[in-house]
């Protein structure tokens, strides 16, 4: 896919100019690279959308072939958490805590309406009206739920946002905003 | 025994605490003095005449003066039903005597009416609050609900919920480990927190934590308009969503006493069972990767996948289809729809015996299954194990020979039953369904009459003043909704009986003794969704 | 000697169980044609999603950026959940009557929830679902989104 | 005839000692064979690992990693770039020495094996006259790691998975050992290149009858066990225990783990290569002297490696068909199966050796 072909392309435009070390550049894309092609990813699928990471990891359209089928349930493990579902009050600690959890770099994919916004529950009592209250989130994939080559473009993107952030000193990620 | 008669006896009973009650309604009702209520309700389920041995529903209801609570009580000798309904004097301190000594599965039904509205049940073993966290202030289904609660972000201490500190105090022993599974755990299906105490790898105790995912479908409900209200149903057991979504429709309808074209029932039922068959395909699927058999995974999601195409070529969605709207369905059938069917069907029909070789007949996944987890009758029964899982345990409680909607009485079928009760059972009685369900389609997909796909409904539906009931077979079992209508635009109560809620209520029950392995083989045999459980 | 015999034939049943297990992934293994999977992106071109299929709410315009909204707000009032608001102005027409014209059609994609009400609803049949998934992005904002294109008209009823 | 490498390693010996004092000679090879060694498992890792996820996904009608490098080969590169630059965290509350040496643990148990597999002839670092039996010893030294690690995770899961893998790697080292000893008491010795060069004339797997054969089948069983491999991975049971003992670890350390796991499925399978289907000898059959000619034009290295890499395929076969089992089943099929066969089998090697049934 051409980089005409995927949207929000200004937001990665300021992420690049955003302070590059001349010197260290190749080594930084090189382990960018690394980082963007072995995203091992924390499943936190709460509900419907979690179905459709399944169907994304099933043999249709296999999400292995981007290199992201290591399931690690295990936060330590993981590099990227796709929230999937409904995150509601008593849940918000826990994903919190698990995002704590989780080595750096890191990476959060908020999937489907309810991660984003609270999607259809949004009026309720005890729904948490978009997980970014809670943690940075790194790429929006709306849907209802997502379906799963909604998911690999979401993944696509988050790539394309790795390959371009900074990735030295080693170990950290770059603050965001 | 007919309703009258059924009345006449109970009315016998206890003179004076009982009325009948005269409002429009589905089932026989009666309104009963919460002190009497007790008492009236081990006459009815000890009675050899009345025999009321299974609860179907239990559900609180904010009637703005006094708190009611209403009990759908059904015979499974019998197949009657009967409704009682009791109210608490006042609202700021309501009790209500307990009846989980009797239904055992009525105690997580009423710790879940605390914690909605407050009404604390005597005599109850574990009266604290099941969806939200001991700390939340106000019952949010009462309808004065205003209670403003800040998002915490705080994880909790290991012993500040009340069921641990329960736990850890009522051992003594040193060896005892507590450990908890979820709410983020690979293998509990989504959200469901388990809380297991823990000798060596058995298993003692188990005590569920819901919750996590309660998104207060209920009290939304009532403030949305009834086809509005149908794509929130889609949410909660998504797995059969479109059999959810008829539930509600189906409520509706009878309440409007509407007509659905025969076209429209015929595309309904084939759906129906287009659904059962993916959400039973998930759950092969998911049970295999339970006991670490991976390769099920993408065996059974292969063919899932034909199902999903189906449904999106004809609704739209994938997996939340919101396809049924009151009064028939949303858009006529895609012209491939047939086809297409057809053809899952000869595939499916030629991966079944697959499926059986590389799983069913195992001898490890045998050694995994049999004799894990007996669910008896009685249990399941008294539990309100529903649904496949109540059906091998050797209960006919397939809504669809009970209560035939839609075109299940025309349709030639038989219920599948096991009786063994075990892990075992229950999947195969899942496979059994796959062909139950294959013979179905295959029986209506030829004979779907021309016509209109719905009815024509007001743009605003306006249902009349009374009380409905309507169950439906959804993939896990008897899915009841119960609307109470004041002839307004919006519900103004409307719960749903999930048959998650009912049968997660049986897994501490089954899993004691067993291996933690065991705990996980038995909460994947009985095929939760989560969302179903909290709403 | 019937426990011998029962350990023994325990013991066979129990290898011929796994070898049928095996011959069935020993199967999908030598039959590359079973292997289902689609390429995306690689099959992007060719890649068919359903015409139903609901992706993202639009509002189709014809080649003189008309659309056929009369912004009475039905949608907005069947909507569950408050993803469309509709903001409408009065115009005066050329016969010097003021009439209530579509200013802009808000649509926020991160929270739909693709349940068809307005579609199904619409007097005038100027919103559809596009079949279109890619549509992540990195910042929210940018979900929220104007149906209607910049000075686009109302359609004249033929 | 068949390449011997030990021409080659005489020579640089040879060499260096005519530069280097003996002592600094024995320090430089030292060298040189660690580094060769940690090249070749580094290599190998990937190897594995990659083999493992395309492998997997061909039972399981799918392509696996194909969209970094041509089929996916650089994905195991991309992998480690980012575990080589991942956090290391240390969770509070962690005995904080055991926590960090139990990977070097772990790893260095595999890698010890490592150094005594024939690869081909002349080609190990050390051929010791007790080969299988220091491979016995060595290779139950992981178990150490997984117990030390899943200990001072300060997790009950890590401690839950660490005291299952004790039970298991326990019991199926009996299995393992019995095995061993029935194929040395047929070869008739423990040196690994003697029990390689013994089978010159044919495998053992086909020279010992129906106890070779058996032998074959049990430690195949028996040592996926003692890699922790699937179905018999109960000590990370990924559906149960989260990750099992290493849930904790992260980055690098997690790494060698992983690395571990695929290494210790490497040996097995190598040893099992070694000592039932004559390691890198080339398939001889007897007296055609044609076909044992046109045999050995294949070198060494790839029979080794040939026969290594389809006992791995095998393994993973087994893994992705076949249901995990549970603590009891497995320890059941350990004592009451696997066991009384090794006993059985082992007596029926020692009548075959006295009678002289064997070819």
């Amino acid at each position: 896919m051409m980089p005409t072909d995927f949207k929000d392309n200004e937001a990665l435009e300021q992420l690049r100019e955003s302070g590059t070390n001349v010197v260290l550049t190749t080594v930084s894309d090189l382990v960018s690279w690394g980082r963007a092609n072995s995203l091992w990813p924390l499943m936190f699928a709460t509900s419907c959308c979690g179905i459709e990471i399944m169907a994304a990891g099933a043999a249709r359209t296999d999400f292995s072939r981007f290199g992201i089928e290591v399931y690690r349930s295990s936060p330590r493990q993981a590099d990227l958490m796709v929230v999937a579902g409904t995150i509601v009050h008593k849940m918000a600690p826990v994903l919190k805590r698990l995002y704590d959890q989780m080595a750096d770099p890191k990476y959060v994919v908020a999937m489907g309406n309810c991660a984003i916004s609270g999607g259809p529950f949004r009026d309720s009592y005890h729904v948490v009206n978009g997980i970014e209250d809670i943690i940075p989130v790194d790429v929006y994939i709306p849907g209802c739920p997502v379906r799963p080559e909604a998911l690999l473009y979401g993944i696509m993107q988050l790539q394309r946002k790795i390959k371009v952030s900074y990735s030295l000193p080693l170990g950290k990620k770059e603050e965001d905003k | 025994m007919t309703d009258q008669a059924l009345l006449d006896k109970v009315l016998a009973f206890a003179p004076g605490k009982v009325a009948v009650e005269e409002y429009v309604n589905t089932y026989p009702a009666l309104r009963v003095e919460a002190d009497a209520l007790h008492d009236l309700a081990r006459f009815l389920k000890e009675n050899e005449e009345t025999d009321f041995d299974y609860l179907m529903c239990l559900s609180g209801v904010d009637w703005g003066a006094n708190l009611g609570v209403v009990y759908h009580l059904r015979s499974t000798r019998h197949g009657h039903v009967l409704v009682l309904k009791t109210q608490t004097p006042e609202r700021i301190t309501p009790t209500i005597d307990t009846i989980s000594d009797l239904w055992v599965g009525a105690e997580f039904h009423e710790r879940e009416v605390y914690d909605m509205f407050g009404i604390r049940f005597t005599n109850h073993p574990d009266m604290r609050r099941i969806f939200m966290s001991d700390k939340w202030m106000g019952f949010p289904l009462r309808k004065d609900y205003q209670a403003s609660n800040p998002l915490h972000l705080e994880t909790e201490g290991a012993y500040e919920d009340e069921g641990i500190r329960k736990l850890a105090s009522g051992k003594g022993k040193d060896e005892t480990f507590i450990i908890n599974f979820g709410p983020q755990h690979p293998s509990t299906h989504g959200v469901l927190r388990l809380v297991i105490t823990l000798e060596g790898e058995n298993v003692d105790q188990v005590q569920p934590h819901c919750g996590y995912i309660h998104r207060g479908i209920e009290k939304m409900c009532e403030h949305l308009t009834y086809q509005q209200i149908v794509h929130l149903t889609d949410r909660m057991d998504y797995l059969s969503a479109h059999i959810n979504n008829e539930a509600v429709c189906l409520c509706v309808e009878k309440a409007l006493q509407v007509e659905v074209p025969l076209r429209a029932q015929y595309i309904r039922t084939i759906m129906d069972e287009l659904t059962r068959v993916a959400s039973h395909l998930l759950f092969w699927t998911s049970f295999g990767m339970d006991l670490g058999a991976t390769t099920c995974f993408f065996y059974s999601m292969r063919e899932r996948d034909h199902i999903l195409d189906i449904f999106e070529e004809t609704c739209g969605a994938r997996l939340v289809l919101s396809y049924v709207c009151p009064g028939g369905v949303m858009y006529d059938l895609h012209p491939n729809f047939q086809r297409r069917v057809k053809d899952f069907i000869r595939e499916m029909r030629r991966r079944l015996p697959e499926y059986h070789r590389l799983l069913s007949g195992n001898v490890i996944f045998q050694g995994r299954s049999r004799n894990i987890g007996v669910l008896s009758h009685e249990n399941a029964v008294s539990f309100g194990v529903t649904g496949p899982s109540g059906r091998a345990s050797g209960w006919h409680c397939d809504v669809r020979k009970q209560d035939p909607y839609h075109v299940y009485s025309q349709v030639d079928f038989q219920e599948a039953i096991r009786t063994e009760g075990d892990v075992f059972a229950r999947y195969m009685l899942r496979m059994d369904e796959l062909e139950t369900s294959l013979n179905i389609i295959e029986q209506l997909i030829d004979q779907i009459p021309s016509g209109d796909y719905a009815a024509k409904m007001k743009p605003v539906i306006r249902v009349p003043e009374g009380e409905y009931y309507q169950r439906v077979e959804t993939a896990r079992g008897d899915l009841g909704v119960w609307l109470v209508s004041q002839g307004d635009k919006f519900p103004y109560r409307l719960k749903f009986r999930s048959p998650g809620f009912s049968t997660l209520a049986a897994l501490p029950h089954l899993c004691h003794g067993f291996k933690i392995a065991d705990l996980i083989a038995i909460s994947g045999s009985l095929d939760f969704v989560i969302p179903d459980i909290d709403r | 000697m019937r426990g011998l015999k029962k350990y023994l034939s325990g013991l066979f049943q129990g290898v011929r169980s796994l070898l049928q297990g095996m011959s069935v992934t020993g199967y999908h293994f030598f039959h590359p044609r079973e292997i289902v999977t689609q390429q995306y992106p690689e099959n992007r071109a060719t890649l068919e999603i359903f015409e139903r299929s609901k992706g993202e709410l639009t509002m189709p315009h014809n080649e003189l950026n008309e659309h056929k909204c009369t912004a009475c707000g039905i949608c907005q009032m069947v909507c569950p959940n408050g993803t469309i608001t509709v903001l409408s102005k009065t115009e005066q027409n050329e016969d010097g009557k003021s009439k209530k014209v579509l200013d802009r059609y808000i649509y926020r994609l991160d929270q739909c929830t693709f349940c068809a009400l307005c579609v199904k609803n619409c007097p005038s049949d100027a919103i559809t679902f596009a079949p279109t998934f890619e549509n992540a992005v990195y910042t929210r904002a940018l979900l929220t989104k104007q149906l209607n294109k910049e000075g686009s008209k109302l359609q004249k009823k033929s | 005839m068949i390449y011997d490498f030990s021409k080659l390693t005489s020579s640089l010996d040879q060499l260096l000692l005519s530069v280097l004092p003996p002592f600094w000679v024995l320090l430089v090879e030292a060298l040189l064979v660690l580094i060769a060694g940690l090249a070749a498992f580094a290599v190998l890792g990937m190897i594995l690992v990659y083999m493992e996820r395309k492998v997997c996904a061909f039972f399981q009608v799918r392509l696996g990693p194909n969209r970094v490098g041509k089929w996916g080969t650089l994905q195991l590169i991309a992998d480690m770039l980012k575990l080589l630059t991942k956090e290391l965290v240390t969770p509070r509350g962690v005995d904080v020495l055991l926590y960090n040496v139990a990977p070097f643990i772990i790893i260095m148990a595999a890698f010890l094996s490592f150094g005594a597999l024939p690869f081909a002839r002349g080609l190990h670092a050390i051929d010791f006259n007790i080969g299988v039996f220091y491979l016995m010893a060595v290779s139950s030294l992981a178990v150490l790691g997984i117990l030390l690690g899943g200990w001072a995770s300060n997790n009950k899961y890590t401690v839950i998975g660490a005291m299952r893998s004790g039970a298991q790697v326990v019991s199926y080292e009996l299995s393992v050992g019995l095995t061993y000893i029935t194929m040395v008491a047929f070869a008739g010795t423990m040196q690994l290149s003697g029990i390689v060069e013994a089978q010159a004339d044919g495998w053992f797997l086909f020279k010992g009858h129906l106890p070779a054969l058996i032998a074959f089948v049990v430690f195949l069983i028996a040592s996926t066990a003692e890699a922790n491999r699937g179905p018999f991975d109960l000590a990370e049971a990924e559906s149960e225990l989260i990750a099992g003992y290493h849930t904790e670890y992260s980055g690098l350390r997690f790494a060698f783990f992983y690395l571990a796991e695929y290494l210790n499925m490497f040996i097995g399978a190598a040893i099992a290569a070694t000592l039932f289907l004559g390691g890198w000898m080339p398939l001889h059959i007897g007296s055609w002297e044609a076909f044992n000619a046109v045999m050995d034009f294949i070198p060494p290295i790839v029979w080794f490696f040939g026969k290594t890499f389809l006992l791995v395929w095998v393994t993973m076969w087994f893994k992705w068909t076949f249901p995990r089992l549970r603590i009891d089943q497995l320890l059941t099929l350990e004592w009451k199966y696997l066991m009384p066969v090794s006993f059985f089998n082992l007596l029926l090697m020692t009548v075959i050796i006295l009678l002289g049934w064997h070819f």
